[in-house]
């Protein structure tokens, strides 16, 4: 009930339009963590995220890679018996970091991350070429290798869009970006 | 009253129809009795007074002054002060007196409605520059003053102190005969008063017990206007869906109206213990709706009773049509500019 | 009351149901506005139309009539029966120039104290918004008094 | 100007303002209320005190009524639901008509629901004041004597049904005991063993149904359903169809032979769970009481197509009992009281797909299990999969199926946690070298011998895993996976996703209100919570009595509950009915509606308003009656009345209004300042 | 013939074109017009989810809010762009304080979103608009003998959508019935692929597709059916990567859903761009292919 503005509280902010149960109703039942389909490349399981961050265990939580390895498949928030959004929290972990920055350097999510908005709100569209340049550096030579093997593939088949496209209506879009947030100038 | 002069007759009529005046010759031969027990000292309406004499006489120089009709403007209060003064005995006559009456009814509406409607939206007027009567004008021989208009209607006990009452609309002759009987008698023969406030020639049971239309157990499915039905002789107007006020109102009548299959309008006023006519018919009118029950869903129950309070037109001018003066909230809530008492 | 106008309303609650939740969100320790002055009936079947023109007469801004939910009465279906008077009244309070939210209708059985608080804070609000009723005063310019229709305080009507 | 009658002889009212610790107290300025409380008409005086409800502080109120000679007493404190009665028997000890009492809430409506000192010190004036304006116009009443029936009526011949009935049975008092299946016994009766002390189910069970059986003053009605409920305690009217059974209970000696010669098995859904088949005519078990059989018309073969009557032919007895003209009766039953033990219904474990239920053939519901773990049951007590042979090598236990979970029930089903254990312990008995697998939330066992159950499980080797299982699925990632039900959870113990690979899953499903709870808790004028469960009237100190006098509940009906806590509310039930019988009249509130007869006009608005049929109309006098014995007090007609000539004893107008003019005494022209 | 706003989304552009092709082929066929949505904007996929709620949902809104001008409905063939309109335009209407900061961003396009258009899944419009019974009718090409995988993924079920079984749905499997295929029962049929891993965390993404592809060979499978671009491309174009990591051989195509459909009403197989996915399906898919030529 005290007022100070607890890290469970800052990433319960966060939730603007989740509209699941506040994180604190947590039962700890696992339920999440028995659903979650990419559990075994977290490094801390989605039901204990949820119970450090209801014990304000901020650093511990940025640290793990747990809310970047979330596919955002929801099976956990749908089965979710206290019916937190718990995929919605880790949307709201991602962003936390992603504005203050706390996300460790090899991690690739957030870098894609900011990219892909950077182009969306350059082009209106999203163009998957300049997408790969931003986090290729991210892969080893191997993977490397693979992805460009399979990116030639799909070109020869006509699948890769040689030109980004863009909107029509590029400047309303991108003022209309302003009215939120200052990002996406054209620099 | 040691002395041996004829008591004194008044009657005066303010917010009225004047059929109150009428009713008192409807006595029939009583009216020569009442002429050789009275004097008539102030009688506008067969009489040449002023009030210049009302104001000669003596305090409690008038025994018994019958007055008729609603306050509407500042003339009414003025004389009824002036009345009370002079006269040992202040009767309300008649439904205006007693409970506002049909004048009241424009306590739903505003002072500019009722002046937009009487000077100036109003087809059968011709006033091109929108005149209304202002309470003062100067004019070259001088300043002209006409009463103030009330925004508010009021009936006679809320402005003077009030001895007896007499509803009706008008009053039934028996009635009249029975009160003016009472204070001769009292001061002739000295025979007791009723107490001071009473309601006079009335019954202390609703008309419908003085009604023989059959009653059965009510179930209204949907009300009439007067026109929409030819009603059923010898059955209860209210069982048909006709609107009937006799329920909800003091006996005496003898039932007139819904003995010739006009439902009863309510003009003898609530029943002993009932503080709002009309707040009362409401409740008794709505409880036996015909409509909802237990086991349907919420919206269907409303719409079911919605349907049926549609076909009721006017709750407020059906159920306070004499009331209103008298009623609880005594007048609407409204927009001083448009005077429109219905949303 | 001057600084932060503080709406009054009289409360009518059945004493199965809706007084029940009253109790329960009290227990409960449910914090909502202290602006409702309950007052207990056996039934919402017993709320005379009567009251509640006495209500906004002696100065109420509003009046909430509480009852079981509809299929749930103590009495069956005493509750049905004030869903027919209040509608009518509704009918001729709008007449009146009374708004609608003044006067209203809720249901909420015996474990709803929640809901019934909601329903209470929320009724709060929209008077508050509306402003001070004050019928003596500000309609009938207090007691018998007479004033002309210029100085009668206009509200206009919803 | 209608002439209102005010009491011209002045009363003396006595105003007690209570801080009830500091509950009132810490919130309302109670010195304040009370001080200014004795500046009101008609206030003689006024104290507040720490608790009023105490034996001092009911003293105050008797010592000032004597002394002070008050009329008319006003206590500020909590809901009148809490304390009236104690006050208006403080007021009868000192003298005064209890009815002459009036009771302000300022607890549970003011203190408790905000902290704004002064919002709340305002608000508690105006209570008082409007009680101080009403009770001015108290009358002096006398509470109303009714006759109590000293039948009962109990419904649900459960085990919590079942002890109602035998309890009040030997105390000499006659029941009608009403079950809607062929037999009583309910679930229990499916049972195999009981926890925590595994004797069986059937062998306590049995000798008591035979005792009702046979019980001179029960009355028992199987296949049967109550259809109307009218009256009021004391004298309930109960109307109960009777189903056919196509059988003469006269002459059946219960011998079985149709049952034998029956040539037709039909898939037993209730009994067997869908695990077992049986007869067209049946028993739905073999102690089943009464013992006469049951002719299921649906799928008999006469019925439906005219020939077999192998039951008839077969029936030994002399007359035939069998007999397929046999009609529904109608029964009218007059009772006092009644007992309400309708039990629970399990939930419907198809509603979790996840979990595999009806897909996955080895994925098994509690009461399946508990069939075929009973000697009598379809597998003659055998652990077997689906195909009625192979033993599980592994059974995985799967708890808080619909409990605990928003999605279902957000409630702890209480009961499951024991069952699971017991399940456990059944399957280490009967397959000692199965591994077991019991995935739980919480593990919830309070009560008496309940931990040690549970620490004897963790002895026989049960493999806790502490984790809601999020699915079961038959796809394999790995060879040991062939072929398996597998288990995904996580075991929150250490952290991890395990894929558990079991042969066998058992689902142990929440328990929950029997379906159309809510029409039944209408039938009989009670209430319902939103799951379905009926509510008592206090849950802790009034748990097994209802909102409506002379309606009580017991067992499952009520909330999850097992076997002992059943019985002991059965038992609570009985022993309550039993003390008002004894008794033999109760004393009823007099608020109650009655019409000056001089003053009726015969309108007859108010004669359809009485959901009890209260009111009577008098043809040749032309007015309307109230039956004082058969009115409720809801005052719908005293509203109703256009004449104000029906009154409601304790609720008339002049004292609501006055309440109405009181409470708002902060409102009047003169005192507002907007 | 019932019309809808048609919101391609970003990777039916060109990466998914085939979908795009396939899915205006099929909804002419059976009647159904979709409009192209004039001038729409990428719907920030999962990922702008990540920066700002309020943002992501603006750019949603912009979509919505063209389709509400045409009062048209809105179908998305992505199931990634479908959740995202279906819960934008969901919030708009319970939440009135995000509505207004929305509309205040739109403004800047003159536009406006009161949210009371529905939202579409392209799939739904074939299972509740035209109907499993019309589609049956239909069919030209009946695929008796194919047995197909009914794969929903995640988004077209998730996050809940009151009333419905999202975790056994069945119209994907009725569809595929009413073309006269096998749809196989498929435990993993709502089971996540890792598409928004790929980039993030490739091991995990391919593990998922791999856990993916050997419960559908297992299943003894011809083919994927997918409903959503991101699903296929991951299925299918990472095919290779999983069998190098794990030392697997799988060679399952993988289809949209759509370009089965075209082929059952009869549509030649170019017009649904059937041979332009890496891992061929026409060796399955060839016996119904001959009949196109006959």
């Amino acid at each position: 009930m005290a007022d100070k503005l607890t890290f469970s509280r800052e990433i319960s902010n966060l939730m603007y339009a989740g509209h699941g149960s506040p994180l604190n109703q947590c039962i700890q039942c696992g339920t999440c963590s028995g659903t979650c389909p990419a559990v075994e490349f977290m490094d801390q399981t989605p039901r204990r995220l949820i119970g450090m961050i209801n014990a304000d265990l901020k650093d511990a939580v940025l640290n793990t890679n747990t809310y970047w390895v979330c596919a955002s498949c929801y099976h956990c928030t749908v089965r979710c018996p206290a019916k937190i959004d718990i995929a919605g929290a880790m949307y709201a972990v991602k962003r936390y970091s992603i504005w203050f920055k706390t996300y460790s350097d090899d991690l690739v999510g957030p870098v894609f991350s900011e990219t892909f908005m950077k182009t969306i709100a350059r082009n209106g569209r999203s163009y998957e070429p300049i997408l790969a340049t931003s986090y290729i550096f991210g892969f080893g030579a191997k993977e490397f290798f693979k992805e460009v093997q399979g990116a030639t593939k799909m070109m020869l088949k006509g699948r890769i869009p040689v030109l980004p496209s863009r909107i029509k209506r590029l400047k309303n879009f991108q003022s209309m970006i302003q009215h939120i947030i200052p990002v996406g100038e054209e620099e | 009253m040691a002395n041996n002069e004829k008591p004194k007759l008044a009657m005066y009529w303010s917010s009225s129809c004047g059929g109150c005046e009428i009713s008192v010759l409807n006595i029939h031969e009583h009216i020569l009795t009442v002429d050789e027990v009275f004097d008539v000292a102030f009688f506008p309406c067969i009489a040449d007074f002023k009030t210049k004499d009302v104001e000669a006489y003596p305090d409690d120089y008038i025994t018994v002054c019958l007055w008729n009709g609603a306050i509407r403007n500042a003339e009414n209060e003025e004389m009824a002060h002036l009345l009370r003064k002079k006269s040992m005995f202040m009767v309300a006559y008649g439904s205006c007196a007693y409970e506002g009456c049909i004048p009241a009814l424009s306590n739903l509406t505003s002072k500019e409605a009722t002046y937009n409607t009487v000077y100036k939206d109003n087809p059968s007027l011709d006033n091109p520059d929108g005149i209304i009567p202002k309470t003062s004008v100067k004019v070259a021989e001088g300043e002209l003053t006409i009463p103030e208009f009330y925004h508010t209607v009021k009936s006679l006990d809320q402005v003077v102190d009030v001895d007896y009452y007499l509803p009706g609309c008008p009053p039934e002759p028996p009635q009249i005969w029975a009160v003016l009987q009472v204070i001769v008698g009292a001061l002739l023969e000295g025979t007791p008063l009723p107490p001071k406030g009473s309601i006079v020639g009335v019954t202390n049971v609703a008309v419908c017990e003085e009604c023989d239309l059959e009653k059965n157990e009510k179930v209204i499915s949907r009300f009439y206007r007067p026109y929409e039905i030819v009603p059923e002789p010898g059955i209860c107007l209210l069982d048909q869906g006709i609107m009937c006020m006799g329920p909800a109102t003091r006996g005496g009548c003898e039932a007139l109206c819904p003995s010739v299959g006009m439902g009863c309008r309510g003009c003898y006023g609530p029943m002993p213990g009932v503080e709002d006519q009309g707040a009362k018919m409401l409740s008794a009118v709505a409880s036996v709706i015909g409509a909802g029950n237990e086991n349907m869903e919420e919206a269907e129950i409303e719409a079911e009773i919605q349907a049926v309070v549609d076909t009721i037109a006017d709750p407020a001018g059906t159920f306070y049509r004499f009331s209103m003066a008298h009623s609880l909230l005594q007048r609407a809530k409204v927009n001083g500019s448009n005077g429109k008492g219905e949303a | 009351m001057s600084e932060k106008y503080e709406p009054v309303i009289v409360g009518f609650l059945c004493n199965w149901c809706s007084y029940r939740a009253a109790d329960l969100a009290g227990t409960a320790r449910i914090q909502y506005a202290p602006n409702l002055r309950a007052i207990r009936v056996m039934c919402s079947g017993r709320v005379d139309p009567q009251f509640v023109l006495k209500a906004l007469r002696d100065g109420a801004d509003g009046v909430m009539i509480a009852g079981c939910h509809p299929g749930e009465c103590h009495y069956v279906n005493g509750n049905i029966k004030t869903m027919r008077r209040f509608m009518l009244l509704q009918k001729m309070l709008t007449q009146l120039g009374i708004e609608e939210e003044r006067v209203q209708l809720v249901w909420a059985s015996a474990s709803e104290g929640i809901v019934l608080a909601e329903k209470i804070d929320q009724m709060t609000e929209a008077l508050r918004t509306l402003g001070p009723l004050n019928w003596k005063k500000r309609v009938l310019n207090s007691g018998n008094g007479y004033q002309a229709a210029e100085a009668i305080p206009v509200l206009e009507e919803a | 100007m209608s002439e209102k009658k005010h009491p011209d002889n002045k009363e003396r009212v006595g105003v007690y303002v209570c801080h009830c610790g500091t509950n009132i107290s810490k919130v309302v300025d109670v010195e304040e209320v009370a001080r200014w409380a004795g500046e009101q008409p008609n206030v003689e005086v006024s104290r507040d005190y720490k608790f009023m409800c105490s034996s001092l502080g009911q003293e105050l109120i008797e010592q000032d009524i004597k002394e002070k000679g008050l009329t008319r007493v006003v206590c500020a404190s909590c809901s009148p639901h809490m304390h009236e009665k104690t006050f208006r028997t403080a007021c009868e000890r000192g003298g005064l008509n209890p009815f002459l009492f009036e009771m302000t809430n300022i607890r549970e409506h003011d203190s408790w629901i905000t902290d704004d000192k002064e919002a709340a010190t305002i608000k508690a004036k105006s209570l008082v004041r409007g009680s101080i304006d009403r009770v001015v116009h108290h009358e002096p009443l006398d509470q109303i004597p009714v006759e109590i029936n000293p039948n009962t009526l109990v419904v649900g011949g459960g085990i919590a049904g079942i002890t109602s009935a035998l309890e009040l049975a030997d105390a000499g008092y006659h029941v009608y005991l009403v079950e809607r299946e062929p037999s009583i016994g309910g679930h229990m009766a499916q049972l195999d063993k009981t926890f925590p002390t595994l004797d069986c189910s059937a062998c306590i069970l049995t000798p008591k149904m035979v005792d009702v059986g046979q019980h001179d003053n029960i009355t028992l009605l199987t296949w049967s359903e109550v259809e109307q409920v009218d009256g009021f305690l004391g004298n309930f009217t109960i109307t109960v169809r009777k189903k056919a059974r196509y059988v003469n209970e006269e002459h059946c000696t219960g011998c079985g032979i149709c049952i034998e010669k029956c040539p037709f098995n039909v898939v037993d859904d209730i009994f067997e769970a869908g695990m077992g088949t049986r007869k067209v005519i049946y028993r739905p078990f073999p102690q089943a009481v009464p013992k006469y059989p049951v002719i299921d018309k649906e799928n008999c073969v006469y019925f439906q197509k005219g020939k077999c009557k192998a039951c008839e032919i077969f029936c030994p007895t002399e007359p035939n009992s069998i007999d397929f003209e046999q009609e529904d009766e109608i029964l009218q039953i007059e009772v006092g009281n009644i007992i309400l033990a309708t039990g629970y219904d399990l939930f419907d474990v198809k509603r979790i797909p996840q979990y595999g239920y009806g897909k996955l053939e080895n994925v098994f519901t509690s009461l399946e299990f508990e069939r075929m773990v009973n000697a009598a049951g379809p597998t003659d007590g055998k652990i077997v999969l689906r195909d009625q042979e192979t033993k599980p090598k592994s059974v995985a236990i799967v708890h808080c199926v619909g409990s605990r979970d928003e999605n279902y029930h957000k409630y702890c089903s209480k009961v499951c946690c024991m069952y699971s254990l017991k399940f456990a312990h059944l399957v280490h008995e009967r397959i000692p070298d199965a591994e077991i697998y019991d995935c739980y939330i919480d593990m919830r066992t309070p009560g008496k011998g309940y931990e040690e159950f549970y620490n004897r499980l963790l002895e026989e080797g049960t493999h806790f895993i502490r984790g809601k299982v999020a699915e079961i699925t038959d796809a394999a990632r790995i060879p040991e996976e062939e072929g398996k039900l597998i288990v995904q959870v996580e075991d929150t113990l250490i952290g991890r996703q395990r894929r558990v690979p079991v042969d066998m899953v058992i689902l142990s499903p929440a328990m929950e209100a029997r379906e159309g709870s809510k029409e039944v808790s209408q039938l009989f004028k009670m209430g319902c919570d939103f799951d379905g469960f009926f509510i008592e009237r206090h849950p802790k100190l009034d748990p097994v009595a209802t909102m409506t006098d002379g309606i009580l509940i017991a067992g499952a009906c009520q909330g999850p509950k097992d076997v002992p806590e059943s019985v002991s509310q059965g038992a609570a039930a009985a022993a309550r009915v039993a003390g008002l019988i004894s008794r033999g009249t109760v004393m009823m509130e007099p608020v109650r509606a009655s019409i000056d007869q001089d003053a009726c006009s015969g309108c007859r608005i108010c004669n359809n308003m009485c959901p009890y049929n209260a009111i009577i109309f008098h043809e040749e006098e032309n007015v309307s009656e109230v039956i004082t014995a058969l009115c409720q007090g809801c005052g719908t007609c005293v509203a109703a009345c256009p004449s104000s000539v029906i009154t409601g004893a304790h609720f008339t107008n002049d004292q609501l209004l006055s309440q109405i003019e009181g409470i708002l005494w902060d409102m009047r022209p003169e005192k507002v300042t907007a | 013939m019932k019309k809808y706003a048609y919101f391609p989304g970003c990777s039916l552009e060109k990466m998914a074109i085939s979908y795009h092709d396939s899915a205006l082929e099929t909804t002419r066929a059976l009647g159904v017009e979709l409009e192209e949505l004039e001038d729409w904007n990428c719907c920030g996929a999962t990922t702008y989810f990540h920066l700002d709620e309020i943002l992501a949902n603006t750019l949603v809104a912009r979509n919505l809010a063209m389709a509400e001008k045409q009062g048209l409905d809105l179908v998305a063939p992505c199931s990634a762009c479908y959740k995202n309109a279906y819960f934008t335009n969901a919030y708009i209407q319970e939440d009135e304080d995000l509505a207004e900061h929305i509309n205040y961003a739109l403004e800047a396009d003159d536009l406006q979103l009161s949210g009371d258009l529905s939202v579409h899944h392209l799939i739904e419009i074939f299972v509740n608009d035209v109907g499993v019974e019309e589609v049956k009718n239909k069919v030209t090409r009946p695929l008796e003998g194919i047995k197909i995988v009914p794969y929903y993924g995640c988004q077209i079920v998730r996050p809940r959508k009151d009333g419905e079984n999202i975790e056994d749905p069945q119209f994907f499997e009725e569809l595929l019935t009413a073309m006269g295929a096998e749809a196989v029962d498929f435990a993993n049929k709502t089971r996540c692929c890792g598409g928004s891993l790929l980039i993030s965390n490739r091991r995990a993404a391919l593990d998922m597709i791999r856990i993916l592809l050997q419960n559908a060979e297992n299943s003894g499978a011809d083919v994927i059916a997918t409903a959503c671009p991101l699903c296929q491309v991951n299925l299918e174009c990472y095919q290779a990567q999983v069998n190098d990591e794990f030392g697997t051989n799988y060679a399952m195509p993988v289809m949209y859903f759509t370009q089965i459909l075209g082929l059952a009403l009869g549509i030649p197989r170019k017009k649904l761009r059937i041979g332009s996915e890496l891992v061929s399906a026409i060796p399955v898919l060839s016996k119904y292919l001959k009949k196109e030529v006959s």
